[in-house]
């Protein structure tokens, strides 16, 4: 029976990978087929989506590789969120799509992800974090639209590979000081006062941090996120920050946290929320906003961390639900144009409410979601995490991050200010919505109101 | 349909109205007039009947309704009218149709937005005054921010961008303060008592050291005072009245202020008594402050629309003094004199907007001699601006007059012990009905009276549908000045529990005291701050 | 004392990425910085006598050419518009 | 219970709203009905008071109208008083008013708000009732400021003329500076007994326990209330301008009634002053420098309006006189009488102006005692009865003040009565200036203006009689002893006694004295005038600026509170310190922002720079604590 | 002895090769360098003992890693400004903290490296042994480093295939 628990315990990735394994047939079979690429993919995504949710909700939990892969309802839970939210993804990646290879990437991505969400060692993780990234770097690329989009791959890579060699020293320190490489070993860290563990620990926590654009080391994530199709940005921001963020949560534990290292999750997170919030301020680019928005908000998400051990992966769960949705909603309401770069501009946002009302309250909802203005989920979202922090005793931490969300209202109520308030009329060339758009809109929209009326029921089913 | 039923139809009728205006075919503006202004009639009519069935003989919520929301946290859909906020509930349904009807001809470019907005304000606005939760409080606070930030950012006058901005980023930042200790407070009655609870009812029994306390009030108080707002944290206020189209200013005035007092009332004060007794004589200086600073600016200002706002300032320093007066008097004049200046100032504005449709400009120096062009109007502006210094008969001398004489009555026996401070204060508040009469008699003056000029001529005197709307308004005024014992009589009880919940004293640190009763109902488990999902992390 | 060397390593490998202006070059730092990994995971898998460090190192050598598999391309892809290997030069994307 | 005093007052209202509401649509002859009929209602219904009140034997009627508010233990009544005082004060209010309300059928005929202006006179005569005839001092607060109200919109009447509307608004504020220390005396006295029903409030401090409040300061409070109604020192001010008005306005609201009202208000609260030497002494010192004061104005002024507003804020000085030195009810009597022949003088004015079609300079006129001769008949009996020629009204009140001003207990001395006795020889001879150059010598009207010289319509001349009657008659209702037991005269020391015949002689030649020396100055045609005149051109100029109060007023309140309100609180406080504070802000963020876009560069080797400086940070924070 | 001696100079051989890559001029001697330094480094780990990681040292990174690397300096034979100047205007910061950074981690672990469980030198894991751990315990990671290849592979392919539909 063991290997048929294994299977099913892995069978959100299962699916994944048939996926993958289709769609290369597929592209050796037929090339021109691009329809089929694209529903196989989605296929996959939901099929993997609904099953994770359908264990996690029954309780499955299994050790399928002992103390390197094993899942349990949280784990589940966890990929059923990522995948959700990879379906709108999907759904707004038509054009993109056509390229061949995009779902292959994704799904690989995708398939990183999961790992990612199961591991139990150090060697699983660093396996999925690499799944994760690989594709990604390629996917940036995928829909050459623009020249720069190669530098933004470049500087995504190296220093996506500097995040990769600093977990490897942190994992090597840690084996090294405990003589172990599973996960649980880092938990043991935290609370050693051991100066090669502690070292260890900072090293595992500044990969993580590099991998989640933490100020100082953020720097990659405005280039890359400006240089990526929209989808993929819309990727980047949402899925690869909830994996990480999640896995996180998966590496933390429950471990208590003590104050040095205590501090330098405080402190660099609140510098993110601070310089993340300001320097959106000035941006003409939506994409590279986005970028510094979600530089803050994976402050937000490390402030969780603060919290009571039991409470991280409910706050960190939520918050990448709601963050993720509102990003969705933003990305897949962004009209469409001919220009990649004309799409960008802010600039072309402005008048949108007299064009396309819809979408400017959809972008106008998003917005607000993401300035944590209730009664959108953003707001119950920050008040989970900045609630958990305030209990841990962290007053002060909270308070100036709170501080520094209110920071990021303005650039927020810019975009909005763009939208409904001007009277200009840019000149853009826009193509219609398709109705793929259109779906993922809805369902991010359903999933906002969801959200924003039951609060409760959602936390209580994290 | 039940009590509660009725409260909660009040609350969500302008969501409906909403819906109801997006799902209207487009280009159709008449019809999202119409339909708007039946909403806020039906609204109000429900809201009457909400005030003429409140039982003002009977203490604590009625209308209550109260549904788990957030189990996990302990927050409640709780909603319910009391003493508190009866009667601006009544003062916001009563300003919902005249404002929807005041900007039938002044609002002509999306117009469906306008109206959704306005009701989104107006759904925002009922809930802060019917939530008797804080979470729930806290929600909608938030929430009035966003529909205000599109009506003025969307229809505003020229500076409306920074206007807009300003606003919304002065009133934001007290607001994540205010989060902040919302959270703490929350987090503290936990450590103490062992509920888990955002309800008012449960809040009021934390026990807080002093210090905590200070804290905590300093940023309830930054908020509420932004909004006031209390000099010298008012300077949005006059721009974004300015700025404002004629409904937003209405709002503004007319209920959107009062949240701030109101917060105060029923919040920052008596959640923080001993710390609010400490810090009374500063807040009665400010209050004061505010009076006599708000009425100096109204003095000298040139736009018609600052001069009504600094006049706003000036009029809510009364609701502060009477407020930390801590005396019954004081405190039910406060009452009236919030729904009093929303009244008048909310009329003030109106007419203001008419006679800007009209002229397209706000400049004093453009007008004189009105009473002679639009003499129905002038009338109209004449009483409102008397309702506005505070003559007696009207709802203006009912708040100021029971304001001053409790902030007196409250700083005479400190007098007589050797404390001269609070006398002066409330004498210099006196001064403040002086200055009051100065520049709002100026501005008449210049206004109504002296040769006849205007910048369109002819002017063509008010419609109908305006005089409907400002007889509204002045039968209000005379009745809160003429009669205010009936309405006073349903704020009475609410006056007298705020007073008691400001005098105890509560920095007691004894854990056992109140832990006997615990405020939840059977079937939510007082949750401690941890949570019960840790184990799936596992 | 082989960790000190894997951490100069690392260390080197890191500053050729901050200092050399050669997009190659700095491709071969990245290279370094995980050989410097690599080595302090053998020392310590050797010391704690387990296998699990070496088997990563295993898969750092996987990881490791599925980096340059995709960053080659990359820069062929830069160079090609550029015509150059300075890294200077691909600054357009700021702000 | 019946409600008749009640009716009283809202007979009048019930006008104001018919005339307000109905008036421009339902023609002169309705509003004129209205207008006048409901004052004479309501006088006949005070009538009728007054003699149930003598019936019940002086036992005072209180009704209580409803309930304005009930707070906790404290309770809000609208409820009305009746007593003779009360009574002496609604009879003279409506009957003086119901006679001026007829007056203006006439004066006001060619006017276009015809209505409105009966709507505002109706209003006021509400307002004067509440004023008198409420029990609580929060009633007579409603009609306080009420009769201010009806004051400002009488006095900008003519609203077109900006300084008409500037006078309104500066009665209007003058009054409100008085009523914030009515106001605060209101509080005080409240904060101390728990109620503002006077009558209480006098039983209180008459009691054997005197409450434990400074009557005293309680007094000042409320006389500052007083001396901005009854336009005493220094909240006179508005009163002069007040003159804008319509005439019979002048003689209703600004002579007869409102500014009586301070007057009102000391005697209705005897009781605490009684006990308030010092307030006393305050009050009868304002009093009698302020009679003086305006007398001496009133000498040099040349507008018939001005001379009269100044000669009544002197009368008000001599009432302050009497209530200072506790002789309340000698005030009330000079109220009294004073209401008739002022408002005859008023009236008279009225016609006169009428006749020369709104001429109101004195040195336009003269000779015109021929041309319109009831008017001047009746002049000069008001003249006459002002001046305190016996056996006119005037005498008798003025008299009683000057001996009670020497003689009484409370507060009389020499001192007192010499400068009250130099103000009465002013009193007639700047009366008997007036009644000279208007009436007498030659004419100095142009052409056109004596042209159209006639006496006015039987409505007006008919209440100049009526008014010129009663002030010679007037006098022989003794008051002081109608309202003696409510209202004690003082004692006089029994040595004092002897002056009194003495004294009676005495003011007797002041007015004749008086007479004499106006009769000297300006019987030749104005030569020995100008002669003084030249004489003394300092004292002239400062006279004929009326000691420049108002001037020095405005350069020292008007024009700091506008700079600083400007200068300070505008430009410093709002716009450089909050909003400057906010706008640096701003910048700094915007600053702060474009510094983080700098550093976003898009060099690589810099990212990579930031993340070894990020992790030597962490690793370092972490080292220093391990 | 030898052996301790022995890993004496490959440390320092790989470190002074690394060193040299700081500084070399042409990117094809720095790939030199590199090569260098890897086969210091395998034979490191032949002495540690990890032979099968030494093997794979040489066949993986020299054979295949650095093999494409060469073959990539080869075709971009570009001269540009990055071999006059070799450095960016990071140089002197990046020292320094470069530095810092070794101080700081070697400082910490001086105080916290723990004992080594067994002597330099001594055969950890044949060939043989190592197969069987693997294949036993690490199967998983495997297979998951066969879906990774065939990311990397279909990656790298959609890129070239940018740049091919770009060129023109």
């Amino acid at each position: 029976m063991n290997w048929v628990d294994s299977a099913i315990a892995m069978l959100p990735e299962h699916f994944l990978l048939a996926g993958i394994v289709l769609l290369v047939a597929l592209q050796s079979a037929a090339p021109a087929r691009k329809e089929g690429a694209f529903l196989v993919s989605l296929a996959a995504v939901v099929a993997a989506a609904a099953v994770a949710a359908w264990l996690s909700l029954s309780g499955f939990a299994f050790a399928a590789f002992t103390d390197h892969y094993s899942v349990g309802p949280a784990a589940l839970l966890a990929k059923a969120i990522v995948l959700a939210l990879a379906v709108p993804v999907l759904l707004i990646s038509r054009d993109e799509a056509g390229e061949r290879a995009y779902s292959v990437l994704l799904l690989s991505s995708l398939y990183g992800v999961c790992l990612l969400l199961s591991a139990d060692s150090f060697l699983t993780l660093f396996l999925g974090l690499e799944l994760m990234s690989l594709p990604v770097y390629a996917l940036v690329l995928v829909d050459y639209r623009r020249p720069r989009s190669a530098e933004g791959a470049l500087k995504y890579l190296v220093l996506g590979g500097t995040a990769t060699a600093t977990l490897l020293m942190g994992a090597s320190l840690l084996y090294g000081s405990g003589g172990s490489l599973a996960l649980s070993a880092f938990g043991a860290a935290l609370s050693s006062s051991d100066a090669m563990a502690s070292a260890a620990v900072v090293l595992v926590v500044v990969a993580f941090y590099l991998k989640a654009a933490i100020v100082p080391f953020h720097a990659w994530a405005p280039d890359a996120y400006e240089a990526a199709p929209v989808p993929v940005t819309a990727y980047m921001a949402t899925i690869i920050k909830a994996g990480v963020l999640l896995a996180a949560v998966r590496l933390f534990g429950s471990a208590p946290i003590a104050p040095p290292i205590a501090d330098v999750l405080a402190i660099l997170p609140l510098l993110s929320i601070v310089w993340g919030n300001l320097a959106a301020m000035r941006q003409q680019s939506f994409r590279r906003m986005i970028a510094y928005s979600s530089i803050a908000h994976a402050g937000y998400l490390f402030y969780a961390f603060l919290g009571d051990g039991d409470g991280r992966f409910q706050a960190v769960a939520f918050y990448v639900v709601a963050y993720g949705i509102m990003n969705l909603l933003a990305f897949a309401s962004l009209p469409r144009a001919e220009d990649d770069i004309a799409r960008d501009r802010l600039d072309s946002l402005k008048g949108l409410f007299h064009r396309k009302p819809f979408a400017a309250v959809m972008i106008a909802i998003a917005m607000l979601s993401l300035a944590g203005i209730p009664p959108f989920p953003g707001f119950v979202a920050k008040f989970l995490i900045f609630r958990n922090v305030f209990a841990a005793g962290y007053t002060v931490y909270a308070v100036l991050g709170l501080v520094g969300s209110y920071l990021g209202i303005y650039f927020y109520l810019r975009v909005i200010q763009y939208m409904f308030m001007s009277t200009e009329e840019p000149e853009v060339k826009q193509r219609s919505t398709g109705g793929l758009t259109l779906g993922a809109t809805f369902l991010c929209l359903v999933l906002t109101v969801a959200i924003a009326v039951f609060p409760g029921w959602v936390i209580d089913h994290l | 349909m039940g009590d509660a039923g009725l409260l909660n139809l009040v609350l969500f009728l302008p969501v409906a109205g909403i819906a109801a205006i997006i799902v209207l075919p487009p280009r159709r503006d008449d019809l999202v007039r119409g339909l708007s202004l039946a909403v806020m009639i039906a609204g109000f009519v429900l809201t009457a009947l909400l005030y003429v069935r409140y039982d003002a003989s009977l203490d604590g919520l009625q209308f209550e309704t109260r549904l788990p929301w957030i189990a996990a946290w302990g927050v409640y859909y709780q909603i319910g009218l009391d003493g508190y906020n009866v009667l601006l509930v009544l003062l916001t349904a009563f300003l919902g149709p005249l404002v929807v009807a005041g900007a039938f001809t002044a609002i002509q470019k999306d117009v469906k937005l306008f109206y959704a907005m306005v009701f989104a304000l107006q759904f925002a606005m009922l809930g802060t005054f019917v939530a008797q939760d804080l979470f729930v409080f806290y929600l909608f606070w938030e929430t009035m921010l966003v529909p205000l930030f599109l009506i003025i950012g969307i229809w505003g006058g020229e500076r409306r961008i920074y206007a807009t901005l300003k606003f919304v980023l002065y009133t934001a930042f007290g607001s994540i303060l205010m989060l902040a200790a919302v959270i703490y407070l929350v987090y503290s009655l936990n450590t103490t008592t062992g509920i888990t609870s955002f309800a008012f009812a449960d809040l009021y029994r934390a026990e807080l050291p002093l210090s905590v306390q200070t804290v905590l009030l300093a940023a309830f108080a930054l908020s509420f005072a932004i909004k006031v707002p209390i000099v010298p944290l008012h300077t949005w206020l006059p721009d974004a009245h300015v700025e404002a189209p004629t409904a937003g200013s209405v709002i503004l005035a007319g209920v959107l202020l009062k949240m701030g007092t109101y917060g105060f009332m029923k919040l920052a004060f008596p959640l923080f008594p001993d710390a609010t007794r400490l810090f009374a004589p500063v807040f009665g200086t400010l209050a004061v402050v505010s009076i006599i600073y708000g009425a100096c600016l109204a003095l000298v200002q040139t736009d018609i629309k600052k001069i009504i706002a600094y006049s706003s300032i000036s009029h809510l320093g009364y609701v502060m003094l009477g407020l930390v007066s801590l005396d019954l008097i004081g405190i039910q004049g406060a009452m009236m004199q919030m729904v009093s200046h929303g009244l008048v100032a909310g009329g003030l504005f109106l007419m203001v907007g008419m006679i800007y449709e009209r002229c397209h400009t706000r400049e004093l120096a453009a007008y004189g001699g009105l009473a002679k062009l639009l003499p129905v109007y002038s009338v109209f502006f004449a009483l409102l601006t008397l309702a506005s210094i505070g003559l007696p008969t009207t709802s203006g001398f009912t708040g100021e007059f029971l304001v001053l004489l409790g902030a007196f009555r409250a700083a005479w026996p400190q007098y007589v012990d050797g404390a001269v401070y609070p006398m002066v204060l409330s004498a210099s508040a006196v001064l403040g009905v002086v200055l009051g009469a100065l520049y709002m008699l100026w501005f008449a003056q210049r206004f109504l009276f002296g040769a006849a000029k205007a910048p369109h001529l002819p002017l063509a005197d008010i419609t109908l549908r305006e005089k409907s709307i400002l007889a509204a308004i002045i039968a209000a005024v005379f009745w809160l000045g003429l009669f205010p014992d009936e309405p006073m009589r349903k704020t009475e009880l609410a006056a007298r529990q705020y007073q008691q919940l400001v005098a105890e004293e509560r920095t007691g640190v004894s854990v056992s005291a109140h832990r006997s009763e615990p405020s939840s109902p059977p079937g939510s488990s007082p949750l401690p701050v941890t949570l019960p999902v840790s184990s799936r992390t596992k | 004392m082989l960790i000190a060397t894997s951490i100069a390593l690392f260390a080197l490998g890191l500053l050729g990425v901050i200092v050399r202006r050669n997009v190659l070059v700095m491709l071969m730092c990245m290279e370094l910085m995980l050989n410097g990994v690599n080595l302090s995971l053998v020392t310590f898998a050797q010391q704690q006598a387990t296998a699990a460090g070496a088997v990563l190192v295993l898969l750092v050598f996987v990881v490791a050419a599925a980096e340059i598999a995709i960053a080659i391309p990359i820069v062929l892809l830069l160079v090609r518009r550029k015509d150059g290997l300075d890294l200077d030069a691909y600054a357009e994307l700021k702000g | 219970m019946s409600h008749l005093l009640a009716l009283i007052v809202v007979l009048p209202l019930a006008g104001f709203l018919l005339n307000g509401l109905a008036g421009n649509r339902l023609g002169k002859a309705f509003v004129s009905t209205v207008g006048c009929g409901l004052p004479i209602l309501a006088f006949a219904v005070a009538v009728k008071c007054l003699v149930d009140l003598q019936a019940a034997g002086g036992a005072p009627r209180i009704e209580v109208a409803y309930t304005w508010a009930a707070i906790g233990d404290s309770l809000f009544e609208i409820a009305f008083y009746f007593d003779a005082l009360t009574a002496v004060m609604v009879l003279i209010v409506t009957g003086v008013g119901s006679l001026i309300h007829i007056y203006s059928i006439g004066y006001m005929k060619a006017d276009s708000s015809y209505a409105r202006y009966y709507a505002y006179l109706n209003l006021f005569l509400f307002f004067m009732l509440l004023l008198v005839l409420g029990r609580s001092m929060l009633v007579l607060f409603v009609g306080w400021e009420g009769v201010g109200l009806a004051s400002y919109l009488l006095i900008g009447f003519w609203f077109e003329d900006p300084d008409k509307a500037r006078a309104g608004k500066k009665a209007f504020i003058t009054n409100r500076i008085g009523d914030a220390g009515f106001l605060l005396g209101m509080f005080l006295v409240y904060q101390a007994l728990g109620t503002l029903d006077m009558d209480r409030i006098n039983a209180a401090f008459m009691g054997t326990s005197p409450p434990a409040v400074s009557a005293s300061l309680l007094g000042i409070l409320l006389f500052i209330g007083a001396s901005g109604k009854s336009a005493q020192i220094p909240l006179y001010v508005w009163l002069p301008d007040a003159m804008a008005g319509p005439t019979p306005v002048s003689a209703l609201i600004h002579a007869a009634t409102m500014v009586t009202g301070g007057v009102y208000l000391v005697a209705r609260l005897s009781g605490v002053y009684m006990h308030a030497p010092e307030a006393s002494a305050v009050i009868a010192a304002v009093g009698v420098f302020t009679a003086l004061f305006a007398a001496t104005i009133a000498v040099a002024q040349n507008d018939i309006k001005k001379v009269l507003a100044y000669s009544t804020i002197s009368q008000l000085g001599f009432m302050f006189v009497a209530l200072g030195v506790g002789a309340y009810g000698v005030a009330i009597f000079h109220v009294y009488t004073h209401a008739f022949f002022k408002a005859c003088l008023f009236l008279g004015a009225g016609s006169v102006i009428h006749a020369l079609g709104g001429e109101q300079d004195i040195r336009k006129m003269g000779g015109l005692a021929r041309r319109i001769p009831v008017t001047f008949a009746t002049f000069a009996v008001a003249t006459a009865a002002i001046a305190g020629i016996p056996p006119l009204a005037g005498f008798f009140s003025k008299d009683e003040i000057l001996w009670y001003a020497f003689a009484s207990s409370h507060g009389g001395s020499p001192l007192l009565f010499a400068v009250a006795a130099t103000t009465a020889l002013l009193t007639a001879f700047y009366m008997f200036r007036l009644l000279w150059l208007t009436f007498f010598g030659r004419s100095r009207m142009t052409p056109e203006v004596e042209h159209h010289v006639h006496e006015s319509p039987l409505s007006m001349t008919g209440v100049l009689v009526v008014l010129a009657v009663l002030s010679a008659i007037g006098g022989f209702l003794s008051i002081p002893h109608y309202l003696a037991p409510m209202l004690p005269l003082p004692e006089v020391a029994h040595e004092l006694e002897y002056f009194e015949t003495p004294l009676v002689v005495m003011s007797v030649v002041v007015a004749f004295a008086g007479l004499a020396a106006a009769a000297f100055v300006y019987g030749d045609a104005g030569a020995r005038a100008e002669a003084l005149r030249r004489r003394f051109p300092g004292l002239y100029r400062v006279l004929c600026g009326k000691y420049f109060v108002d001037e020095a007023y405005d350069a020292l309140i008007a024009r700091p509170l506008y700079w600083i309100s400007d200068r300070v609180f505008l430009r410093i406080g709002d716009r450089q310190l909050f909003d400057g504070t906010l706008h640096g802000l701003a910048a700094l963020g915007r600053r702060t922002a474009g510094g983080l876009s700098r550093v976003q560069n898009g060099s690589l080797h810099l990212y990579a720079l930031f993340v070894l400086l990020g992790i030597i940070a962490s690793l370092a924070w972490g080292w220093r604590h391990g | 002895m030898i052996e301790s001696v022995l890993l004496w100079l490959f440390a320092a051989t790989a470190l002074a090769a690394a060193a040299l890559m700081l500084v070399l001029r042409h990117p094809m001697r720095v790939a030199l360098a590199l090569t260098a330094t890897m086969i210091s480094l395998a034979g490191i780990y032949a002495l540690l003992g990890v032979h099968v990681i030494a093997v794979f040292q040489v066949l993986i990174y020299v054979g295949a890693v650095m093999v494409f690397m060469v073959y990539a300096i080869m075709l971009l034979d570009v001269r540009d400004r990055s071999f006059t100047r070799r450095y960016s205007r990071m140089l002197v910061p990046g020292v320094a903290a470069a530095v810092a950074f070794v101080a700081i981690l070697a400082h910490a672990l001086w105080r916290g490296l723990p004992e080594a469980k067994s002597a330099p030198g001594v055969m950890l894991f044949g060939l043989k042994e190592f197969s069987v751990t693997f294949l036993n315990e690490y199967w998983l990671h495997f297979e998951l480093v066969s879906v990774l290849l065939v990311a990397a592979v279909v990656a790298a392919l959609a890129v070239i295939e940018v740049g091919r539909k770009h060129r023109g």
